[in-house]
């Protein structure tokens, strides 16, 4: 096994005194691998992704834990202060392609202005170019010119990847990056993430509500639930069988228009906010198999054989004998 | 209700200013009820012999030329402010709402209407306020109604910003989908999501007002001479700037802190208030 | 055949924008043609700018079709006098896509539940409103006591079921749902779902359901239409379209659905082929630009909806 | 460097690279001065200014007394209605023209015709009989004619003939500003100044100068008249030397000054006084003698002075209509004056059927004494039971208003120094208060009818007399305004005159 | 681009037309009569009538606008009554002391409103920030001519570093070192003009930096600087530069005050004068140019902000 490009472990981020957001987050991320962070609004996965970028807002901050890439401690710095230090080779691609480009600057600007910053032998419009090309724009040259609102949706997320490859970056963080386009444009965009993570053997952590994207796209999984981790494993696994309840939940809430039972399986009630979260295990409330243990104490990580590991008291078994 | 107010003290305590300023506006209005009981003297008491005295003894603020009590006056003129300050602001919400309104929701009449705010605007506010001034005459009221003019602009555009969001609303689209008639809409929704946002423009306009009928009086077309107030008084000491400099820092004092508390008093509304009509609101 | 509950005929929508100096049509709905039949769900599919929200709106009298007709159990919403459309507005009912902003935050449940019939004065006393308000809150699984709650209380699935009590309320001939889960997580989405599942089933409510995501129209719909440009490109029974879709757009819509299934993996980039402008094609199939199987009669004749086999309309010509 | 060293050293270099001309005079006035045209108008701007370029007749010496100027003098026929006045050769306008008995005769017949001041005198014609000679028919004999062809305000300056004729009643415009005094017009720039440059061709009189009259001569190059209408800028421009004279200082200045080694005080020699004009022609004032006495009888002109013009040096509580000193001085009637007895004003007003009526004061603000006055005088009539309401306008609201006979009962205003009662206000039958009264026409007469200066007095006394016991106008108290001047300003007089002039100053 | 200047230049003529008739309305609905004014305390009723028939104003008020409007296009905006010079004079008199003002009073509302309101939006919270904030609301809440009143009393009659009040022309005697004289003035006015320019500075700043693209550009890697100068505050100015026209109003209002105070000959006092000596012409024409000029400048901080702002298309 390669050693992992990206490492978090037991991260944690606080809004506030005894107001954490995310709680103790652990995962790796190996080269040319795709880590599929998957959970609903509101469970921390972005606060995760920008803690390791350095980016959290004002007010928030990470108040335990560790993020290493490559090896080296990068947590608590700030883009420009990785790139001072040798260790900026990490980017990130937002969810809202529309308002994420400077909309004064011509996108050849914004593109080269990464460029200069990382890359202080390339010639700037050059790469740009280049950069351009990689992410499968046509008429580049043509396009370097034109203003953000000028693109597509689809067009504009392309850009950003392409700023975020111009570090060259050894971990690419995609938050949510397709769920403001159609799904055609979507494919699209999934596609050219799958062929530059293999290209460029790059880790990939790539952050979505949707399981659908997830099992199409991502190698690893990591399910997350009100602000930790529920369960991880491998793609194919974990999709055949999951073992923790909010995971099988999800899923089984798709619907799946070649199902002929009209209704839905559903998890009752609904996330809790950060400061509603009791002791124990913060899906208690809603899991069908909860029991008094549940609602005490920490809860144990379980693995089984195929390395899904799980939070949970009582994992569901898998139907195929062990 | 008690949470509600532990909150509210919680937040004043944030913001150690606004406090101040709050409770400066409560002076403020405290000295207008009760200015006969706090006064020492009446206002309009003539005393040449004891004229231009400085602070102290008696006359806690001195006295102006005509020998009356600064102090007095000072407490008189929280009167003047204030009703400068409740006419202004309710002739222009009075007026500026409806025009706002309407020309939110009816948008042919809305660009008649705009337009002739626009025109409004193009004037310098101080020149047609003392233009109105000098057709209406001088008096409070019409100095009221000269300065409420200009913020009924300004007023008309901030509420026209504010309902043509709400009015694209989903809950104003919904409420339309169920057959509301503009009334309906008008009275059960545009109106009251309107509130937040016109306190803090009240708030503003209040602040303005007293500044600008404070400018009016200064150029002797304000409130008429003999009533005391801040402008009036300003207006009146400003010869004696060399000689008791002291009659034109109490006024003047008066007229800053409470422009200044209600502006403190705005931005704190204004903070709290929906994100959505903050840059509307904001000039 | 049953009586329709709704049936547009021609509907159609054009939007004028001045571009570059030059007056351009955006057709948001381009001579569209539909029927609800009485208990019926009809999906309404497709992509964004493909018209849904239009032909929504253009049916509540939102905005002002351009042409066309919309029958309400035979009467034409589009010729009546203010007051008629007012009360026909009660029988034709709508949720709406973000529970967040299309309750008012100044007034309680309660209020916007019974607006409806505040508005038109369908209540006898405060007895009766607060009883059919009770009842419409019961059944959408939140309970009598939720009505003097704010939204500021509420969660987004239980703002949801606000929105859809408010949209039974007045016991309406036909709910129209505008992307009415699109704006919650996978878990609520399924509740909401279920819930419009059971409603339909228990009331016989009539459901014009519109969304983006096919597999969730697929789920809950009878029939789907699918929009592309502001037309209708196919109209066919739900599970059938979704097994075996005639209409090139409609195979790449099923096909571009992410779906929760390693076995289908996304390997490499396509390049970028996305919907062309808004701006109306004068001539042609609208897809044509799109087109795998486009040839040069797609580029000259625009194909009319036919049926090639018994409910299934598919407006292609090669279909 | 520090902020403060920027600025300060920043503006140090700028005083220094600004040396204010010595060859310049700047006199800060009040205001904005009206047109320059002396005979049309009365403003007192108007005279200061237009005195330097144009000239009488006739100027009063130092004493006051008219000497002929512009004349050389003049003989009266018997029955006093016709005055020949020979003329002073080798005058000449600022256009290179002689003066001519020509010009003489338009001038004053546009001034009789069109002056306010002119028709006062009653000129049935006048004729040029000979080159330097003037001969002037009179309607009836006027004591006064010789001051009022002397007195500058509103007087009958000399203009060419042409100008004169040409303008009618219409003001004369600046380019035809042109006449025979030291200085010609130079330019009028709005709320900058109206600059005069010196006339070098200017024909002085060949003797001592004596107050006005005299040898003038133009020491400065260019007066500059700058509009300065803040007092307490006024002030400081002076203390700072960006004026070298400044009019009309505020009476609560005169402390900050008298000692300020940094300007020279200029006392006005000729005080101007307070009047409070009664409505004669309709009201509850109309004709209620007794009403007018109580509100007289209540008013306490010292307090009203000293709220109004501050210092004791700068005010006189006196009755009188003229100062004390000059010839039309008596004491008439005054004993009625500021007696501040609002028990007795109580009484009189009982007696004269008052009925709390309440009594319009009309005021301006424009003129900060007016109001001080009005505002001490409400406060006063109020202890007294009178209910006094004060209408508070700017000027020329008032101007208009006070037309008006029915909008008003009382109103403020001032009067300046004048040569002759006849020039008095209140004398004027359609002043505003409309004073005419029956015996006030049968004193008038007397007054007018014959040039015997003791008869004239006497007259005059009686007229007094009759103000105090009818009441048309209440006096309020000579007040003597002071100017300051830059202290390298020398001027040839010590007390300001009415209409401060400069020629025979330096700096 | 072209079409757009002609649209908004169309949209600024009917305004400036109902703008007209609006000044030539109000102004004769005022009472008090400019005749008497002029002809002071002695004018009998004959010469009154007399000149009211030579200024024109015995004819009906339709045909009175329309000789004043057809008059003004040609630039000839009529006789002052006061001066008895051309209004178009008297407002050129007046035009250099305001413009100078003005051109002083925007280097102070530029040049302190903007820098300082970076300063407090990067150093947000802080207690600069705080300081500054409270400062600049302060500010905002002083009347100028009460600023103006002790500006003189400290600088001028106490420290004596700047002349009290006047201003000669720069092209007068001392030149350019006249222009000390509007250094009090201009702060004056300044103040509570560079206090809003600063809070909305600072807000807008604020507004900007929570952008999506702010976050990108960090992600970037740029250093913190560049962000702010290039990201920020480019943005943030595109607010900024739309409150030009307001502050612009604003100015010419404070200016009237302040021109007073500091018995500036500028067009400001000119306009109070007049109004306070009914010399309906200069009025009329005074604030004829002022609206003129405001919609002028409207239009070119409009055109600006569209050249600035590539997003709005000019059409």
């Amino acid at each position: 096994m390669t050693a992992p490009v990206l490492s978090v472990s037991d991260l944690v981020v606080s809004a506030g005194p005894k107001f954490d957001i995310v709680r103790g987050v652990s995962f790796d991320i190996a080269p040319g691998e795709i880590l599929g962070l998957v959970g609903e609004s509101g469970c921390g996965k972005s606060m995760t992704s920008l803690a390791a970028m350095g980016l959290l807002p004002s007010g928030i901050r990470v108040s335990g834990g560790s993020i290493q890439l490559n090896g080296t401690d990068i947590i608590r710095l700030a883009p420009h202060q990785r790139v001072q230090r040798g260790c900026g080779r990490m980017a990130m691609v937002f969810q809202e392609p529309m308002t994420s480009l400077n909309p004064v600057l011509r996108i050849g600007e914004q593109i080269q202005e990464a460029v200069r910053v990382h890359d202080r032998a390339a010639s700037p419009p050059a790469r740009a170019r280049e950069l351009l090309d990689m992410v499968r724009i046509p008429d580049a040259t043509h396009q370097l010119r034109a203003y953000p609102h000028e693109l597509s949706g689809g067009m504009r997320q392309r850009v950003m990847i392409a700023i975020a490859l111009a570090c060259r970056p050894a971990v690419l963080i995609a938050d949510e990056p397709t769920t403001a386009l159609d799904v055609t444009v979507q494919r699209q965009v999934l596609g050219l993430i799958r062929e530059l993570c293999d290209s460029l053997d790059m880790g990939v952590l790539f952050i979505t509500h949707d399981l659908g994207v997830v099992a199409q796209l991502a190698d690893r999984v990591a399910v997350m639930y009100a602000g930790g981790l529920v369960e991880t494993g491998d793609v194919v696994p974990l999709f055949a069988a999951p073992r923790h309840p909010y995971t099988a939940g999800l899923m089984a809430c798709l619907p799946d228009p070649n199902s002929d039972d009209p209704m839905l399986a559903t998890i009752p009630g609904s996330a809790p906010r950060p400061n509603e979260i009791k002791q124990g295990c913060p899906f208690a409330p809603r899991c069908s198999r909860v029991d008094d243990i549940c609602r005490r104490g920490a809860v144990p990580i379980t693995f089984n054989d195929s390395g899904q590991a799980a939070r949970c008291h009582f994992p569901l078994t898998c139907e195929a004998p062990e | 209700m008690t949470a509600h107010l532990i909150s509210l003290t919680r937040q004043f305590a944030m913001r150690p200013l606004t406090t101040l300023g709050a409770a400066f506006l409560v002076l403020v209005v405290l000295s207008a009820v009760f200015a006969p009981l706090i006064a020492p003297f009446p206002p309009d008491a003539i005393d040449p012999v004891n004229r231009l005295l400085p602070p102290g003894g008696a006359h806690l603020m001195g006295t102006d030329h005509f020998g009356r009590d600064t102090f007095s006056r000072v407490v008189y003129g929280a009167r003047l402010a204030l009703l400068i300050g409740v006419g202004v602001v309710s002739f222009s919400l009075a007026s500026g709402v409806p025009i706002g309104v309407l020309s939110a929701l009816y948008p042919r009449l809305g660009r008649v209407l705009m337009r002739m705010v626009d025109v409004l605007m193009s004037f310098p506010s101080l020149l047609l306020a003392l233009g109105l001034i000098v057709i209406l005459g001088q008096g409070v009221f019409n100095a009221i109604l000269a300065i409420g003019l200009i913020y009924l602009t300004t007023t008309a555009r901030i509420v026209y910003g504010v309902a043509l969001r709400l009015r694209a609303e989903p809950y104003v689209e919904a409420a339309r989908s169920m057959g509301a008639g503009t009334w309906w809409v008008v009275t059960r929704h545009i109106l009251p999501n309107m509130i937040s946002p016109l306190m803090v423009q009240a708030s503003f306009v209040f602040a303005f007002a007293q500044l600008g009928a404070a400018a009016l009086d200064f150029l002797g077309l304000g409130a008429p001479p003999d009533v005391p107030s801040w402008g009036n008084m300003l207006a009146e000491s400003r010869i004696y700037i060399t000689r008791a400099s002291w009659l034109l820092l109490w006024p003047g004092m008066m007229i800053v802190l409470t422009a200044f508390s209600l502006n403190l008093v705005g931005d704190w509304l204004r903070d709290r208030m929906d994100p959505r009509f903050r840059d509307v609101v904001r000039k | 055949m049953s009586e329709l509950v709704l049936d547009i005929r021609n509907l159609r929508k054009v939007y004028r924008v001045k571009r570059g100096g030059q007056n351009r049509e955006i057709r948001a709905v381009d001579d569209i043609s539909l029927a609800v039949r009485p208990g019926e769900t009809l999906g309404i599919v497709g992509e964004s700018g493909c018209g849904k929200s239009s032909l929504a709106r253009a049916i509540m009298g939102l905005t002002r079709a351009d042409e066309g007709e919309v029958l309400l159990n035979g009467t034409n919403l589009l010729t009546l006098d203010r007051h008629a459309l007012a009360r026909a507005r009660l029988h034709i009912r709508m949720v709406f896509q973000d529970p967040y902003a299309s309750l008012d935050p100044r007034r309680s449940v309660g209020d916007s539940v019974a607006e409806a019939g505040d508005i038109h004065g369908i209540f006898k006393d405060r007895a009766e409103r607060a009883q059919r308000v009770g009842e419409a809150l019961d059944r959408v699984g939140l309970g009598a006591r939720f009505a003097d709650r704010f939204p500021h209380e509420l969660s987004g699935g239980q703002r949801q079921r606000v929105g859809i009590a408010r949209a039974i309320l007045p016991e309406p001939k036909l709910v129209i749902a505008d992307e009415p889960v699109s704006a919650l997580d996978v878990s609520i989405q399924a509740q909401v779902l279920n819930l419009l599942g059971e409603l339909k089933a228990r009331l016989g409510l009539t459901l014009m359901f519109i969304s983006h995501d096919l597999s969730v129209v697929a789920k809950i719909s009878d029939r789907v239409a699918v929009l592309y440009m502001g037309r209708v490109v196919e109209i066919a029974p739900a599970r059938p379209l979704f097994r075996d879709p005639r209409h090139p757009y409609t195979a790449l819509l099923i096909q571009a659905i992410p779906r929760p299934d390693p076995s289908t993996r996304i390997t490499g980039a396509i390049d970028p082929d996305e919907p062309p402008s808004r701006f109306a094609r004068l001539e042609g199939c609208p897809f044509n630009d799109r087109c795998p199987r486009r040839t040069a009669l797609c580029a000259t004749d625009a194909p009319a909806l036919r049926e090639i086999e018994p409910q299934r309309f598919v407006s292609c010509h090669h279909a | 460097m520090t902020f403060e060293r920027v600025i300060g050293s920043v503006a140090f270099a700028a005083l220094l690279a600004s040396p204010i001309s010595a060859q310049t005079l700047r006199y800060a006035t009040v205001s904005e001065p009206p047109s320059l045209d002396i005979q049309m108008g009365t403003a007192t701007l108007a005279s200061t200014i237009g005195q330097h370029m144009f000239e009488t007749l006739y100027a009063f010496d130092a004493s006051a007394k008219p000497q002929p100027f512009l004349a050389t003098g003049e003989t009266i026929s018997d029955d006093e209605k016709t005055i020949t006045i020979t003329l002073r050769d080798g005058v000449t306008f600022h256009d290179g023209s002689a003066m001519s008995a020509e010009d003489v005769v338009a001038s004053l017949e546009r001034w009789s015709e069109f002056g306010s001041r002119g028709k006062l005198l009653g000129l049935e014609s006048a004729e040029a009989t000979g080159p330097l000679e003037v001969t002037l028919t009179l309607s009836a004999p006027n004591g006064a004619w010789k001051s009022m062809m002397a007195y500058p305000n509103g007087g009958p300056v000399i203009y060419p003939a042409e100008v004169a004729s040409a303008a009618g009643g219409d003001a004369i415009s600046p380019e035809n500003y042109i006449g025979t005094g030291p200085y010609k017009f130079g330019e009028i720039r709005p709320n900058r100044y109206v600059e005069l440059v010196r006339f070098d061709d200017y024909a002085k009189v060949d003797a001592p100068l004596d107050g006005e009259s005299g040898g003038r001569e133009a020491l400065f190059e260019k007066l500059q008249f700058i509009p300065v209408p803040d007092v307490g800028t006024r002030m400081s421009g002076v203390q700072a030397g960006d004026y070298d004279y400044a009019e009309y200082i505020s009476g609560d200045l005169y402390g900050l000054v008298k000692d300020d080694p940094s300007v020279q005080v200029k006392i006005s020699a000729a005080p101007i006084f307070g009047l409070m004009f009664m409505n004669s022609e309709a009201g509850p004032l109309k004709d209620n003698y007794a009403l007018r006495r109580a509100i007289l009888a209540s008013l306490n002109m010292e307090q009203a002075l000293q709220v109004s013009v501050g210092e004791p040096e700068l005010f006189k509580a006196d009755g009188a209509f003229f100062p004390e000193g000059n010839v039309w001085y008596n004491e008439a009637g005054t004993d009625a004056y500021s007696e501040g007895d609002a028990d007795k004003a109580r009484a009189l007003a009982t007696e004269a059927g008052y009925d709390g009526t309440p009594i319009k004061l009309l005021v301006s603000t424009n003129y900060k004494e007016h109001f001080d006055q009005a505002t001490v005088f409400t406060r006063q009539l109020a202890d007294a039971g009178i209910n006094v309401q004060m209408v508070v306008v700017d000027w020329a609201t008032l101007l208009t208003l006070r037309g008006q006979p029915t909008e008003w009962d009382m109103f403020m205003t001032h009067h300046g120094a004048i040569p002759d009662p006849v020039l008095l206000t209140v004398m004027n039958d359609s002043y505003p208060g409309w004073w005419k009264s029956d015996e006030k026409h049968a004193l008038a007469e007397k007054f007018t009818g014959t040039s015997d200066l003791e008869t004239r007095e006497a007259a005059w006394a009686d007229i007094q007399s009759l103000i105090y016991e009818q009441v048309p106008v209440v006096k309020v108290g000579n007040v003597y305004s002071f100017d300051i001047a830059s202290p390298g300003l020398t001027t040839p007089w010590d007390g300001a005159p009415a209409f401060p002039h400069f020629w025979g100053a330096s700096k | 681009m072209f079409r757009y200047v002609i649209r908004r230049t169309g949209a600024a003529i009917l305004t400036l037309v109902a703008a007209s008739i609006v000044i030539f309305g109000f102004i004769h609905m005022i009472p008090g009569d400019p005749v008497y004014v002029m002809l002071g305390d002695g004018a009998t009723p004959e010469q009154v009538a007399a000149l009211r028939t030579r200024l024109g104003l015995d004819e009906p008020l339709v045909l009175q606008y329309l000789i004043w409007a057809g008059n003004a296009l040609q630039g000839d905006l009529g006789q002052s009554v006061f001066f008895e010079t051309p209004v178009t004079q008297v407002i050129a008199d007046g035009a250099e002391t305001s413009i100078l003002l003005a051109t002083m009073t925007m280097v102070w509302i530029v040049g302190f409103g903007i820098p300082v309101g970076v300063l407090a939006a990067i150093r947000q919270g802080r207690w600069i920030d705080q300081g500054l904030s409270g400062l600049a609301m302060l500010l905002a809440s002083v009347p100028t001519f009460w600023v103006g009143l002790y500006l003189i009393l400290i600088f001028a009659a106490g420290l004596g570093w700047f002349p009290s009040s006047g201003f000669p022309s720069i092209f007068d005697e001392g030149g350019l070192s006249n222009l000390r004289y509007l250094i009090l003035p201009s702060i004056a006015l300044a103040a509570p003009n560079a206090a809003l320019i600063l809070r909305l500075t600072r807000a807008s700043m604020l507004d900007v930096a929570r952008e999506d693209y702010v976050r990108t550009a960090r992600a970037k890697g740029i250093k913190p600087y560049r962000v702010v100068t290039r990201h920020i505050l480019r943005n943030a100015l595109l607010a900024v530069v739309s409150a030009f026209g307001f502050t612009f109003a604003a100015l010419i209002s404070e200016a009237v005050v302040t021109e007073t105070v500091f018995a500036l000959p500028g067009v400001g006092r000119t306009v109070v004068q007049s109004i306070l000596r009914r010399d309906y012409p200069v009025i009329q024409g005074v604030i004829l140019v002022i609206v003129c000029l405001y919609l002028v400048i409207n239009l070119l901080v409009d055109l600006s902000y569209r050249m600035l702002d590539p997003r709005v298309e000019l059409e």
